[in-house]
Order: structure tokens, then C-alpha cells, then sequence
């Protein structure tokens, strides 16, 4: 059932600005995942650290192909799909610090991490459970006549577990607006794909529930794009679900940031992914075929950084939350 | 939305019209429906066979496929369903057919559903209702028979309703479905064929009030669910005797209205409290606990618990009957609690 | 993934003996649930009662193929599984009466049946729940070097539950001999499976686990006995779980016995079912072709309903569980 | 195989060894390894990374993966399997990680494993040990800081331990392993570096069975799992000010030891229970419930209940702190029980 690779093909150019705008997206998770990895190294952030380092294409790719009102769903390593989907560095830092000004008032953390004004129904705790919560978003949508779809992201290891199986189902029996987007890293957590399934590509469990599928190659974000941009096009048509598994990998270890020392992935594995960098090979492309000049490239990088230092000491700055404000939020009205 | 919720006075000429427990519930959702067009409902079987209880009859034939969802038997996926849309703007009646077949698909509820709006700063509601059948006495045995309450009161963010007849059944569930949280109604199994007077317009019966089901002076009985039509039997049993028995009936156990409870016990001096679940760790502690520390010097007994014993739910009849409490324990438990002086 | 039916050719005869112990196995389910049915109606049984009538064929071909030391998990619709086992009349028929001598000793009911010592390892309540606790098994078969394999029963519906996905990777990656029966009666209880899932063979979700399938005709007792044979002795050689899919249908109602009333599904869909009833098939097939005379089939028929009769009588005059007993068994010790 | 569990008492000349907490569960889970060999251990990163608590470190090493098996992320298939393979005679330890993702495989823990020697006429046990790691105080969050003992404990057939210390880490969890039911073994996260003296032989700590952690006269301080030392600052605190506080451990809070805690509430009369866990609904309202039923007449004062307030679990630090009870909180609660007269 699984397509071969029709989205890896370059058979349409994609424009100059589709190009810098993949590669802005990129930049922005790279230096604010790496940033928050020095930032945690120092000992300033509370609470666990997922980082997205290494999967930029995926998100990028995939956020470019939708709108301010498509909804997306996120796991524990939610940082790239946020800033992907526009989430400010601000409120994002300023949670990672627990400051009141934070995406969750400093309720929620890394793994809470949401925006619904843009449509970024939150990074989650729980393996699996953002899933079946985009399914949810994605029948609002058609039910109130309303062309917006949903995007969930989850791991390879994520489609081990019940919820994956249930809500994938669900979404191909109610056609709904829904793309599965699995970033398979190769791993869930130290367990190499190998050793929680018997398959090499996760997107042969799509014709288990008769939902179209396509493998992409997750470090390019370019190959991302174009095979987003068919499902949400299919999707926004009313022609149901579609499962896309992104190869990709994390350069940093599963949680935090002291990564590649323990000796459940070689070396040599890590060398040969971190070879075809998705910026690196964005970016080579990009200079190579004329798409963009290496300044523009670098303004982008230097915008960046300004940004994140800006966000940093904004988040520095601001107020912890008030103790007396424990009972905030926990019911509405 | 806010919840406005007034519940009309049941007529008093006594000429007003009776309903099962179960139409009682279906005419409430029906009318929601009507006036809400952002209410649907999802769940196995729910709508073309409307509901293994006939919970959602008519409903298909009226509201039509739109809002009237079968789904696969997929819970985890149908409460997540029920969160992304209740995140997105719609009030999804999510029908989970037994209450114990919360253990698949608890995560979403109590995850998922009940800490989105702390976990995200206040940012987005979850207007989501859960409609579940729970309670023993039909042999249906330990996997669906139970009564789960303890575990959802103990959850921040849910609520939790326990109709003990019709009218509450109806007005109860309005008021769930337009609630801004997630609210879990739980339909007592037994009471599903129960009568009583229901008014035909919508009315919503404010969650967190407790309702006062029989006034008196001698002891209070503190009753959930369908453990309220038994102290009231209970007291009219012990009338007969000359005692006088209060019935309290919380309605929502979460948020739970102790304030109402704390007055009459103030006046009482004597307080049981029932309920199907089995006593430990039930909601009888909770509200003993809450009891004896609002009440400790006008409490001339201790609070007296009613609950089932500490084992799964029988399957023979005889063994069930002696499991669930009843009027019969519960004016024991009232002249027990009257023997101490 | 799905190997093309191969068990539903007679490439290799079957013994007489093993058609008649088939036969008999399911004339015994049929008479118990026909009882039982007439029982329930007659208002003598408290709680719910699933009958197994239609699908015989599948229990009896399934159970001929493993021995008292293999284990099985069942569901709500247990009891064909239980007689098949070898489970006796009268512990089940008292356990249906809420009797002491039943089978949980009046504590179970109907959709607790079991029988530890014969492998029956219970019918169960919550749809799904047995397909983990049989990979349990199987995992204990193989960490004990005995080489007992594990059969797990489920319906169609069954395989849109978290549990049924998480337990066949679970087997799959461990490699365990546990054999997976999805019994396709069509039907999620009033939901037909086009409304469940889009696939039309529920054997096609195997392949999502490396797990190889086969599809049977599940009103052939033979058929399925042929496919469970070879998977059976495929798992107790190490080569790990298998998929069958046995399509069959079942007579009654979902619960109860009114039954056929409701308009989820037709009569003329009902009719063509039952004109392919399993037990008419294989006594038809036996007679033509001699394996067994009408004497001696008839003959199986008198004694297992000169059984039932006296196993309802056993229950009836069963005594009831002591109220005092109210806490027994709820802890070990 | 019966639970026979004998603690030896610490050594007494002080030179004993001390081990973190992690360390202790882990000789234990080692030793009871060595000595059956039906016990195994099946979870996610269990094996081959030894646990990301370091749990299981070195047990692969020693055990191979005959008997250290690392699964898929799968709970409910994960807790099955130890059900299947407990039905089947084997001890399985099973390890859930963090406590909150219960929600995905609690049918398995409630419906089968606690109920089926039950429904099965008692043809069958389940020795089942499920860990897991509960507790805030981490940052972690809403959905990585539970504490749900009042869920667990609130099930027939379930037992349910909660370590306050390495010494009761190492034997509540050799006699978890031992104990022919399913238990849940609940250790605490911000524990797991805290040192402590332990013993170097095996040891079992007998289920169901409290101790008296410091003896005094004036308040019974009932505390669970890492409240324990809470408890024990707060009596030190206390003792400087000439109040004397009694700490009870119940260490395994279903079943749960309510004679020592009763004994110790008439001679004190007064008594204070402290957790982790939300107070409404938690196991502060059970023990409040028995201890003002059967000691009502030696009460000088209500049972005080101090918990987490009802809300999720807050990220920010600083309200976490704020959030979690802690020794401040547990000494002004004793003072505030001593005041009332
Ligand atoms: C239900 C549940 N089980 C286990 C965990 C612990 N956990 C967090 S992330 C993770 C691995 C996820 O792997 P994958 O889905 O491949 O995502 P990746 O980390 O590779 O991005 C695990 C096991 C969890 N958070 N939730
Ligand atoms: C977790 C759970 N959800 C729902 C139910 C209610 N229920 C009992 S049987 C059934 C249908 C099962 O369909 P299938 O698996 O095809 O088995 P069949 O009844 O056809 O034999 C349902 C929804 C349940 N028992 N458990
Ligand atoms: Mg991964
Ligand atoms: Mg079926």
C-alpha cells in the first residue's frame, strides 16, 4: 500500500521562498533547541528536555504546507513543531523556565507546550495520546463545514501503543481530515526500531486500516514538504486521512542533552545521519541551484539569534508565578 | 457558554407527567441538541441502534449521521475524539456504554481531558460530557458492574454526576453538556427503567448543589446515585418508628456541595453516608473525612460508612443482593447510629 | 501478507476420527448455548448470555488442534470456546445459574468462565483483554522450554481495540507461540464491519506486526482445523505467532436470544448463512463421503443432550453461595 | 509460595551499609532473582539501558535477556503479559515507569489482574509486582508527578506498597515479588538518591504492616511514602519546641494496618495524615474515616488531612514546591491540633 517515495522525486520546482521560508523554519528550531540544551547543561531549566535537534525537516517541512487555522497534535519532543507552527521564543522560553509569561503561565513545561491561537494543540507527556486528539480537531473541522485539517506527529515507538492503532482506524472509518505524520528516529528511547517492531518502514501499518501512505526522506525538508503539501491538498478535499513516515534521527540523546554516551547507537550511526544534515543539505541546495545567496541565508541565522537572546533575557526577567495562584486554570468559569 | 441552569418546580397539582430514567436522559440530550448545534455525540452503537441501553433513541432519526457517530470499539480513540473536538469549540457527548471500561481509555480522560486547560494556562475548555451506565444489580458480574466514582472525584479538572432518578437523570446531563469542563454522567444500570416526574421543557439542575430529598431531625443520610431512592425508603420505614431521617443527595460528587451536608449534620448530630462502591477508599471517606472536620463537636457518633464489601462484584444473584447496600442496612445504620448515646 | 487460503483446500485428507471428534465438539456447543438460550428465555439465568451459535466450526476446528496444556484466552462470547476446551456441562451450566459447584463457583458468570486445569484461561468481560494475557501465556510456555503455544479468540470489532494491536507487536517482536483467531462474525455488535474498518479482511492487519495470516472459511470445521494445525505446530517449532481469520457468522442476537429483530442486519443475509450451517456442512460431507454413519452421528447428538439434561438438572439442584462467603478468593493467602 | 518475610533489624553498632534508594530496590530485585527463578523483569528500556532510573542496572548482565526483557511501548499488552504469565506460574515484575501513564493499561491492572482470581472461583493467583516511579518534585509536570495510591487502593485484590526509604525500598519489594497477588510496588522519584542503611542479605518487609517510625505522645503523624521524612523533619523541629510527635509508616496502604494507627491515635488524640496525592478523594479520607470511627471517644480534635491541593501538578518550580505537602506544613499542622483544646 505504501507509494514509492513519490514525494522524493524532484518532479515539481519549488519556489525560491518556499525554499527560505523551510530553511527559516529550520534555523529557528536548531538554534532554539540549542539553545535550550546549553541552557539546561547550565542548569537553569527545571524538568525534562526533549530535544528535537536533527528532525528539523520534518516539522518544517510539514508546517510550510499548512494554515494558521490546520491543528496539530505533539509528543514529549514538541519544541520543533512548535516553533515550526509559529509559536513565539518568548512564551517558549519563558515556560521552559517556569516564568509566569509562558506558553502555560509556567503551569505546563517542556512537554506541555501549546499555542491554540495557531492551531498547536500542545506537545504531551503521554505517548500516543496527542493522536486521537487531532482526530478530534480534524472532525471539528468537518463538522463545522470548515476546510481545516489536523496533523498529528508521534515516533516510531509511538506506533506501538493502543492509541496510535485506535485513532488511525477511527480517522480512516470517519474520512477525516487527518494527516499521521510518524517521525521515525530510528529509536524510542534507547530501543532501536528493531527491537519494537519487525517492520523497516512504520508506514506498512497504514494499510491496516486502508489509509494511503507514503515513506519520505525525513532530512529533507524539501521531500517533507511536497509530500505534505498532496495530503493536506487530499485532505482539505475531503478525501480522508494519509500516513507519512519521515526517516529521520535526534542528535541528541533521548532526554536532555549529554546524548551519545551510552552505547545503544554507534558512532559511526550517528556520523553518517548527522552527514546529511537537513539545514546543511537545505542550505547547499539552495546556494548550488541559486534559490537563495548565502547572505540571505546567514540574515536568517543572525534575525535568529538576536531573537532567541532577546526571548532568553525576556524569560530571565520575567516573574515567577504566583503561589497563590495554585488553583488557576484547573476548571473553566 | 456558562452553565445557566434553573430547574422549574416540579408541578404541584401532581398532575405532571412521568418519564423513565432513560427517556428522561434522552429527552434532556435531545433538547440540547436542538438548541446547541455544536453538541453531537460519538460512541459504539450510539447511534444506529441508539444505545445498548436505548440511551439515544430517535436520536439518529432527528439529528442525523452528522451528530449522531458510530464508532469502532476504540475508547482511548473515541475520548480523544471528544477532547480535540471539545478543544476545537464543539460539546461532544462521548457515550462509553459500562463505566468499567474506563481502565482503556482512562488516560485520555484524566490526562488528557481534565488537565488540558491547567497544563496549557487556561488557554483552551473542554467542554466534554462522558455518559456511562454504572452499578450492580443486573448479574452482569465484576467487569460491568462497578462503580467508579472515587477515582474520577479524585481527579482535578472533571466533574462528576450520579442521577439517582428521571428528573435528575435529565437535568443533571443538560447541565454536563453545557458545562465549560469535562463532566463524567454516570447513569445508574438499575434505574434506567425508574419513574418519575419529569417537566417536558429543558432545565439544567445546577452541578455542585446538593439536593435536600427528605427533610428530618434525627439522623442524616448522605446517599449517591441510586443509593438515594434506598435511604428513602430506609426513612420511610423508620417514620413507622418514629424517626425522623434526612436524605441528602450530593447529585455531583465533584464538585461535591459539603456545605449543605456540614448544616444538617450541625443539626442531626448523626450522619451515615451510602453508596454502591465498595467503602474503602470510596467517596464515604471523603466525606466523613470532610464531616468529622467541619462538624467535630456536634457529632454525636462517629460518621457512620454504607458501602460494599472489599471484594469485586459478584455474578450470583443471591450473593450481588448481599453485596449492594440497601434500605434494609441503611435504617440498620440509622438505629445504630441512634443506639449511641 | 495474507498467504492465498491455503487451508481451505483438502490437499491432505483428515482422519474419520477427527471429523467426528470435530462433529462432536460442535454439536456439543451448539445443544449447550441452544439450552442455555431456552434457559435465559424461560427467565431461569441472571446477567447477560453472548450465544456462540453459528460460529462452531471455528472453536471445535481450533481446539482439535491443541493440546489440555495448551492455553487459550477468551472473550464475551466464551462459552463455544469452553465446551470446545473440554470444560464440563455442569460446572458451566451451574455457573450460568449462579450455583456454587459453577465453574468460578458462582463468582464469574457466564463471561467468566474458565478452567485453569484444561487451559481455559476465561472468557472475559472487556473486549480485548484476553489477546494480552494469552501472549502471557505463551511467554510462560516458552520461559518454562515447555513448547505449550497460546490461542487467543477475538471477534472482528475486538481488532479495532488498543490491547489487540499492542499484544500481536508484542508477540511478534518476542516471537512467541501464540496463535490469534479473529472469529469475523461480520458484526461489532450492531455495527457491521464495513462501518468499523475499511479493510475487508481483517487477516490484512497481520502484516502491520511482521506477523503472517491466513484466511479461513470459518463454517468449515475442517478448513479451520487444517489452518490452526499448521499454525500450532508452526509456533511450538519457534517460528512465532500467526494470524487466522475465520469468517463466520453468528445466529442469535448479540446478547440474549430474541435475536434477528432488529434491522442491523437483513434476513436474506441471515438465510445464506445459516443454508451453510457448520454442522449440516460436516455431516453432509462425512455421510457422502463415509467417514461417518448417520447412526453414529445421531448418536453423539442423544449422549451430549442426555448430558446437558442431567448437567441443568445438577445445577438446578445446586446449591447457592453462602453469603457469608462474601470475601472469598479476593486475595491469594 | 507464602509470603514469610522477616526484616532484620539494622545493625546497631551503626557501621552498617548504607545504599541509595534505587541501589536497595535493585540488590532486592537482584536477590529475589537469585533465588527464583520465575521471577523476570518485561518493560520498556528495562534491559539493555537498565532502566532510565537506573533500576535495573546489571541485571541483564547477571540474568540475560531470558529473563530481563525490554518490550515495546505497549502498557496494556505489557501488564497483560504479566497477567498470562502470572496465570501461568511465573512471578513477572513489571515496570510501568512513571505512575501517571497508568491510565493506558489500568483495565489490565484492575479488571484482570486484580479481579481474576476472583471471578475464576479462586482456580487461579496472579503474582504480579507492577513499579513504577510516582511522586513530584522534579518539574516534570502534570503527566509525570502523579501520586494515585487512592485509585489502587480503592480495588479489591490489589495490594499496594509505597517506600519512604532504601531500607523499605529493598524489603517491601523482595516482598511484593513474593506475595502471591498482584502488587504495586510505588516508588518515589525524588527518593531514589537518598541514602539510607540496608542490609546486605535479602530481607522481606510483611505487607499490611505499619511501622512506628519515631514513638512520641502528643500527635500521631500518619504519613505516606517520601512524607515519611517530611514527617520526621517536622517531629525533629517539633521536639526542639517540646512537642512530641509519633510517625507511622503504613508502607503498604492496601491492605492497610489501621490497628497501629488507632492504638497510637488513643494514646496521642490527636492525629494528622499527610501525602502526596491530591487530599480530596485521596488516602488521607480513608484513614481520616476509620481513625474517627474507631477511636472516636479518644479524639481531642478532628483528624487533620494535608495533601496537595486539587489541582494537576504545577511545572514551575516554585509553585511545585508550594504545591507539594513538606515538613513546614506537617509542623504547623501538629501545632494547629494541639491548639484546639
Ligand atoms: C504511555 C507512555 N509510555 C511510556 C512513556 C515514556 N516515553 C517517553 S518518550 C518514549 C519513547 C518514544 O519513542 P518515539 O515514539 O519513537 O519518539 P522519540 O522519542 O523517538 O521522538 C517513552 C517510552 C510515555 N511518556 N508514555
Ligand atoms: C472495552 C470494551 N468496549 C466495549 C464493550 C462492549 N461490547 C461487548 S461485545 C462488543 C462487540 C464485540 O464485537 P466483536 O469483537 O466483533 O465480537 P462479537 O460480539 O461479534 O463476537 C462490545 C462493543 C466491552 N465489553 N469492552
Ligand atoms: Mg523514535
Ligand atoms: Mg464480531
Amino acid at each position: 500500500m505504501t507509494q514509492d517515495k513519490p514525494a522524493n522525486t524532484a518532479a515539481h520546482p519549488i519556489s525560491p521562498q518556499v525554499v527560505k521560508d523551510l530553511y527559516e523554519r529550520m534555523v529557528r528550531i536548531r538554534l532554539f533547541e540549542t539553545e535550550a540544551g546549553k541552557l539546561m547543561e547550565a542548569g537553569k531549566l527545571p524538568g525534562f528536555l526533549h530535544l528535537y535537534v536533527g528532525q528539523e525537516a520534518v516539522a518544517a517541512g510539514v508546517m510550510a504546507a499548512l494554515r494558521d487555522d490546520d491543528q496539530i497534535t505533539s509528543t514529549h519532543r514538541g519544541h520543533g513543531h512548535a516553533v515550526a507552527k509559529g509559536v513565539g521564543f518568548k512564551e517558549m522560553y519563558a515556560e521552559l523556565y517556569g516564568r509566569v509569561t509562558g506558553a502555560c503561565l509556567g503551569r505546563g513545561g517542556s512537554m506541555h507546550i501549546n499555542d491554540v491561537t495557531l492551531g498547536m494543540l500542545g506537545a504531551n507527556g503521554i505517548v500516543g495520546a496527542g493522536i486521537p486528539i487531532a482526530v478530534g480537531a480534524a472532525f471539528a473541522a468537518r463538522y463545522k463545514s470548515e476546510d481545516g485539517v489536523a496533523v498529528t506527529f508521534f515516533g516510531d515507538g509511538a506506533t506501538n501503543i493502543g492509541s496510535f492503532h485506535e485513532a488511525a482506524n477511527m480517522a480512516a472509518v470517519l474520512r477525516l481530515p487527518v494527516l499521521f505524520i510518524c517521525e521515525n528516529n530510528g529509536y524510542a528511547e534507547f530501543t532501536p526500531q528493531s527491537k519494537h517492531m519487525l517492520l523497516t518502514d512504520v508506514a506498512d501499518r497504514a494499510a491496516a486500516y486502508g489509509m494511503p501512505s507514503v515513506i519520505v526522506d525525513g532530512m529533507d525538508a524539501v521531500a517533507v514538504h511536497r509530500a505534505a503539501t498532496e495530503a493536506v491538498a487530499r485532505a482539505r478535499a475531503g478525501e480522508g486521512p494519509m500516513f507519512i513516515e519521515a526517516k529521520t534521527y535526534r542528535y541528541y540523546d533521548h532526554q536532555g542533552v549529554k546524548g551519545l554516551r551510552h552505547p545503544y547507537r554507534s558512532q559511526e550511526e550517528v556520523d553518517t545521519w548527522k552527514a546529511r544534515d537537513p539545514i546543511d543539505l537545505l542550505r547547499d541546495r539552495a546556494l548550488a541551484d541559486g534559490t537563495a545567496t548565502g547572505a540571505e541565508l546567514d540574515d536568517i541565522e543572525r534575525r535568529t539569534r538576536d531573537e532567541i537572546a532577546e526571548a532568553i533575557a525576556h524569560a530571565e526577567a520575567s516573574p515567577l508565578p504566583d503561589t497563590a495562584d495554585l488553583l488557576l486554570n484547573v476548571y473553566s468559569g | 457558554m456558562t452553565t445557566i441552569t434553573e430547574a422549574p418546580a416540579p408541578a404541584p397539582d401532581g398532575t405532571a407527567r412521568t418519564l423513565t430514567y432513560v427517556k428522561a436522559f434522552n429527552e434532556g440530550l435531545g433538547q440540547v441538541m436542538r438548541e446547541d448545534d455544536s453538541v453531537f455525540v460519538a460512541g459504539e452503537d450510539v447511534a444506529g441502534y441508539g444505545g445498548v441501553f436505548r440511551m439515544f433513541e430517535g436520536l439518529l432519526e432527528e439529528f442525523g449521521p452528522r451528530r449522531m457517530v458510530d464508532t469502532p470499539i476504540s475508547e482511548a480513540a473515541l475520548v480523544g475524539l471528544g477532547v480535540g473536538a471539545a478543544a476545537r469549540g464543539l460539546r461532544p457527548v462521548v457515550d462509553l456504554m459500562f463505566m468499567d471500561f474506563i481502565g482503556v481509555c482512562l488516560d485520555q480522560i484524566v490526562n488528557q481531558a481534565a488537565k488540558m486547560k491547567y497544563m496549557f494556562g487556561g488557554a483552551v475548555s473542554v467542554p466534554l460530557t462522558i455518559t456511562t451506565a454504572s452499578g450492580a444489580g443486573l448479574g452482569a458480574a465484576a467487569q460491568h458492574s462497578q462503580s467508579l466514582e472515587a477515582w474520577l472525584a479524585h481527579v482535578p479538572g472533571l466533574k462528576v454526576v450520579m442521577p439517582c432518578d428521571a428528573y435528575t437523570a435529565k437535568g443533571l446531563t443538560v447541565s454536563a453538556i453545557r458545562d465549560d469542563n469535562p463532566v463524567v454522567v454516570m447513569l445508574n444500570k438499575v434505574l434506567l427503567g425508574s419513574k418519575s416526574e419529569v417537566p417536558e421543557q429543558i432545565y439544567g439542575i445546577p452541578l455542585g448543589q446538593a439536593h435536600t430529598a427528605r427533610q428530618g431531625s434525627d439522623v442524616t443520610v448522605v446517599a449517591l446515585g441510586r443509593m438515594v431512592g434506598e435511604a428513602l425508603t430506609a426513612a420511610a420505614e423508620l417514620a413507622a418508628e418514629g424517626v425522623e431521617i434526612e436524605v441528602i443527595d450530593p447529585r455531583t460528587v465533584q464538585p461535591l456541595d459539603t456545605e449543605t451536608v456540614i448544616a444538617s449534620v450541625r443539626r442531626t448530630n448523626r450522619v451515615l453516608v451510602v453508596h454502591e462502591a465498595v467503602t474503602f477508599g470510596g467517596l464515604g471517606a471523603e466525606i466523613a473525612a470532610q464531616i468529622q472536620d467541619a462538624a467535630f463537636d456536634y457529632l454525636d457518633a462517629p460518621v457512620l460508612r454504607i458501602g460494599a464489601p472489599f471484594s469485586p462484584v459478584p455474578f450470583s444473584p443471591v450473593l450481588e443482593k448481599a453485596y449492594v447496600p440497601d434500605a434494609a442496612r441503611i435504617a440498620q445504620g440509622c438505629r445504630r447510629l441512634l443506639e449511641r448515646s
